[in-house]
């Protein structure tokens, strides 16, 4: 598959994984919560390009798509969501603690920065060129564990890419009201060189990030990558305050899917869309059907 | 007025409306959201100038509303999960419960941090427990928690006008819980002050025959010890008598029990704990452990809490691993039968 | 090798000699300073690029040390003092101690967290804290202190090997108490495994009478138990054994209590809890609990434990605070008069 | 008094103070721990030289100097030492932990910063012009609690001035091992203005002070002064991991006192140094004196 198709498709199995999320919540097949990814997939898509075997991925609440993206197994995370026995954390983790291989999601914003940043400097004292890819959103940015990280990260030069996907809004609060400077010069006041761009083009994030993370693999420091990007769904379900215009506006000029779309043959994306559509379904079918985990391993 | 997220959300209105000093802060308080579990909704609309929303930092915005405290404003904070206490524990514990003694005493930090914790909404290990156990010893804070049994939002008044700092324990479920639950008309209750301004209810099925056991619960939990206690009674005739209590620490002056739950005791001689935390070093271990201390006879004792694990997120997992109706039944059934035995 | 202090010296350089996979994160563990209570002394000088000192970021190294761990190395981090585990509590809560889990059970976090707890030197507040209670009863995390009865270095190096996280709670006072203490050459004891790899120590007095109380401790106060126990069997005639843990979560598999305490308890029928912290919600509540749930008789019960207060700096203040040998002597003797009365 | 003669009066009272305190450690007098404020005195006097009445300050374990010149009872502060009942917290705080009219002083790096923040912000919500002043070292700006502060204080304009005292240690740890990035780069990070000066020189400190609060308490915002400063003396009380040389070149080159001397006319200075000579050793023998605490006070 080109390059270019295997973007599409990547993309297109987080926007119906996730969509498939919201649509069957409402039947109960879910249990707790979800943060849809449904705007940002260029970004997880764009930046997990670039990893390589031995290299880990931090992820937060919102990382359905940083999971796909990264190559994990998407029945065993809608069995996770589920939490269905067949989940890839067992049910345990449910939709906002994953794990599997190098990857990893905490619900507790912005406490994995440290701990992304110690994974990252573990591979640097074993002298291996491993790398470490750690997501997190704007509003995380207030917790102030990651600038103790970032200091030790550019201190200590770890080899971790900090991935800022700035939504310009946590929860329902937007960056106004709770961001005073700027992301970059954080990273920069910290030691942390950061690149900065607004893009929903999975292309050009892709290229941004192919340079940031030889960068941080090379160089074997840190280095920073702020996204100006779009939520385009609600914060968790039915949770969303801005006006229906706003979101339209963002659609309308933003989405990833869209962007990408016209560097495909119409043709081709068809075949591609009925080909994850019946991924998704099959995925979902499956997840459904796996069997609850057995109690003694929850009470044990 | 007729739950308890009501009474609360009520109580802060009253509490605005009383006290110019009164402020709330807390991620995502504003209208028309109004806080993730709406207990502070309308508060922005109406005080527009009093309710601060925050950046996600919960370490910081306590210690912002310590310093407003100390320069005497009336902060009420909320921690948008109660999983978000660890993040606060040196504000609390080395900060705003210190200042008051070590300053030479005099100073007032009146100040109140409010947040849900709990789980059974599949929410996962970081979005379910409940970590109150933390800050129960902890000198100088006072632990409360609201019970449908008593008055939510009085309590939280109270606690805004509490000179000292608070740490006032919800429950995410609770929220839904009505005061004047019809499924609750067969059980009547007396009241009586715990501690300080605190309440003690002590709850019995009406014209029931003398108890056996003394159930000691609060928050959600005492509901669902409520719901065991006329379990118990009509299915099988184990009469018990449920003391729900306002104030989780301290519990009452030095070492002693609350006299709600001293007086039960003294009576049934048997004891059932109840909370919804893991149980090891719970909120019962204390109870159970003045209990003994302060009786003359040999007590029947049981505590009924989460499995010490944490809190997964599959529905059928984490049902096993938080007590339930069922348990405490099944827990007070045990304990009665030993005793008999 | 005569002091506790010298002891966890060389388990760590032992470790870190043994395997290339120890790393020492800490503020100002570097030599010649060796870390502010010299417990990582010479370790930077023998291994270098292994003693990492870092800035005065509690949470943040603590995160990285669960990155290194989560990566296959075994990080032993130091908290310089004990009190500011209060900045730790969300990594240690809602991280390391989960993350093993969480993630579906199969992860090691092989990572020991070193701190010493403990007042008495007129530190004052914010530096005098005994406060491992705060992570008691956390699933997933095992909480360790050692004792000049046992074998300090031993343990830790132990920890180091657990593959699982560890909290080691050192106390400032006991460093310099010397493993072969003369002063205790009257007492007798016998060692026991008591959970893992952590062992139980029974302290008699060589060749007294059937022991008529059992006293439970652990760390510092576990030597002044012990002269409070030479004390009461030569001036008082009460003899006691004294029951050192060097676990203290989890006490024993569910529920149960260790058995060296168990054993002993059934013998004396009467048990005094002794511990540094603050009474209530200490230590000692989860050991009566779990002493009277796990009882046929009914037991004599008391617990002696740092006032509810903060610690305050003045000599004087602070003495009438903490637990020292007499009040130890104290409350036994009480108890024990309370039983033959 | 002349300005110059009052300033260095007040320097001369910290310097003499504390070298008290390291002269009677020994004897055991004091109980417990202290963290001198020696070849530091020109920050304390050259910036509380300009609060007001209803201004509040904040500060950390090296209190004493800031203590002294915010214009704090010595004898009380001597007695606090020593665990006296006449101690300004009856012996409660001891040395880190201090309180008196709008001063205050905790222990635990960092945790302070949110605190002072608060009280800055009180003012504000108020509408009073009150400032609140708060100093920190170049070590605790390891602590993340700092960055929330600063956020905080940008969004909601505190009028706090945030004092970095940056002597380039801390403990034993130079600044080189414990920080990347800027100081002030860590401020602007977070839309808080820093001002670094460089100086020993009372009169410059208090010059840019004065600069720094006016612009706080006018524009009702947070600002920033970072000072390059000395510490001579060890971090506690013997532990001292410097070379001897290297601190004698510090004392050589920046003594505040020795800096400012040459303002005044030798007989003032002598006149001056035997009045707080005197001060300091009444203050001393007075709260030797005094009482014990009450030991109910502290056990209930
Ligand atoms: C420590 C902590 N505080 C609060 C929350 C609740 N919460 C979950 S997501 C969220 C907003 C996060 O915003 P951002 O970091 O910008 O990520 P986005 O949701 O926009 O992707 C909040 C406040 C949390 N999970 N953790
Ligand atoms: C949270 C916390 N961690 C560690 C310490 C121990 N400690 C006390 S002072 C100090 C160094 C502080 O350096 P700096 O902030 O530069 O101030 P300085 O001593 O140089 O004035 C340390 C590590 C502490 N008091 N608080
Ligand atoms: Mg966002
Ligand atoms: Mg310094």
């Amino acid at each position: 598959m080109s390059d270019a198709a295997a973007r599409y498709r990547a993309m297109l199995r987080i926007r119906r994984f996730e969509e498939t999320i919201l649509d069957k919540f409402p039947t109960g097949v879910f249990h707790g919560t979800t943060h849809t990814y449904i705007g940002q997939e260029a970004n997880a898509v764009g930046i997990l390009d670039h990893i390589r075997e031995g290299d880990s991925v931090f992820s937060n609440h919102r990382c359905h798509g940083h999971f796909l993206a990264y190559g994990g197994d998407m029945r065993g995370l809608f069995a996770e969501l589920m939490g269905k026995a067949t989940g890839i954390c067992g049910g345990r983790g449910g939709s906002q603690h994953i794990h599997w291989r190098r990857f990893y999601s905490n619900g507790v914003l912005g406490s994995a920065i440290p701990v992304a940043t110690g994974m990252g400097l573990a591979g640097r004292l074993r002298g291996d060129d491993d790398i470490v890819v750690v997501f997190m959103g704007d509003g995380a940015m207030g917790e102030g564990v990651i600038y103790e990280a970032l200091n030790m990260a550019a201190l200590w030069r770890a080899p971790v890419l900090y991935v800022v996907e700035n939504n310009r809004i946590a929860q329902t609060t937007p960056i106004a009201l709770a961001m005073a400077g700027t992301i970059p010069g954080r990273f920069e006041g910290f030691g942390v060189p950061a690149l900065a761009i607004a893009s929903s083009d999975v292309d050009e994030i892709s290229l941004a990030a192919s340079k940031a993370i030889a960068e941080v693999r090379d160089g074997g420091t840190p280095q920073a990558l702020v996204i100006d990007t779009n939520r385009f769904a609600p914060h968790s379900k039915g949770d969303d305050t801005r006006s229906q215009e706003a979101i339209e506006a963002l659609w309308a000029t933003s989405c990833p899917i869209e962007i990408h779309a016209s560097r495909l043959d119409p043709n081709q994306r068809e075949e591609l869309a009925a080909e994850v559509a019946e991924e998704v379904s099959q995925a979902f079918a499956a997840a459904l059907a796996d069997p609850e985990p057995d109690v003694e391993v929850g009470a044990a | 007025m007729s739950t308890v997220l009501e009474s609360l959300n009520a109580g802060l209105h009253g509490a605005m409306e009383a006290n110019e000093s009164v402020y709330i802060l807390g991620e995502d308080v504003l209208d028309p959201y109004g806080g993730a579990f709406k207990v502070t909704r309308g508060l922005s609309t109406a005080y527009p100038d009093r309710v601060i929303t925050t950046p996600v930092s919960e370490a910081g915005f306590v210690g912002v509303a310590t310093g407003l405290a100390l320069s005497g404003l009336r902060p009420v904070v909320e921690i948008m999960f109660g999983d978000f206490v660890t993040l606060i524990t040196d504000q609390v514990i080395n900060g705003l419960s210190k200042y008051g003694w070590m300053y030479g005493g005099a100073l007032e930090i009146p100040l109140v941090i409010r947040t849900p914790m709990g789980g059974r909404r599949g929410y996962g290990p970081t979005h379910s427990q409940t970590l109150e156990k933390l800050f129960l010893g902890v000198p100088g804070l006072r632990v409360l928690a609201p019970s449908a049994f008593t008055d939510p939002g009085g309590l939280l008044r109270a606690a805004i006008d509490d000179p000292g700092p608070v740490l006032f324990v919800e429950n995410k479920l609770q929220y839904q819980r009505r005061l004047d639950d019809p499924a609750f008309s067969a059980l009547e209750s007396r009241l009586q002050v715990q501690e300080g301004y605190a309440t003690a209810a002590t709850v019995g099925v009406a014209g029931a025959p003398r108890p056996q056991l003394t159930i000691a619960a609060y928050g959600d939990m005492a509901e669902r010890a409520a719901e065991a206690q006329l379990k118990m009674a009509y299915e099988l005739e184990i009469f018990s008598e449920l003391v729900v209590l306002e104030q989780l620490d301290p519990l009452g002056p030095s070492g002693d029990l609350p006299r709600a739950l001293a007086d039960s005791l003294r009576q049934t001689g048997c004891l059932l704990t109840v909370e919804e935390g893991t149980h090891t070093h719970g909120w019962g271990a204390e109870v159970v452990a003045r209990a003994v201390e302060t009786s003359a006879q040999k007590l029947g004792i049981a505590r009924v809490a989460a499995f010490d694990s944490p809190v997964p997120a599959s529905r059928v997992l984490e049902a096993s691993v938080l007590p339930d109706v069922d348990v405490i039944v099944g827990a007070a059934q045990k304990l009665v039968a030993a005793l008999d035995g």
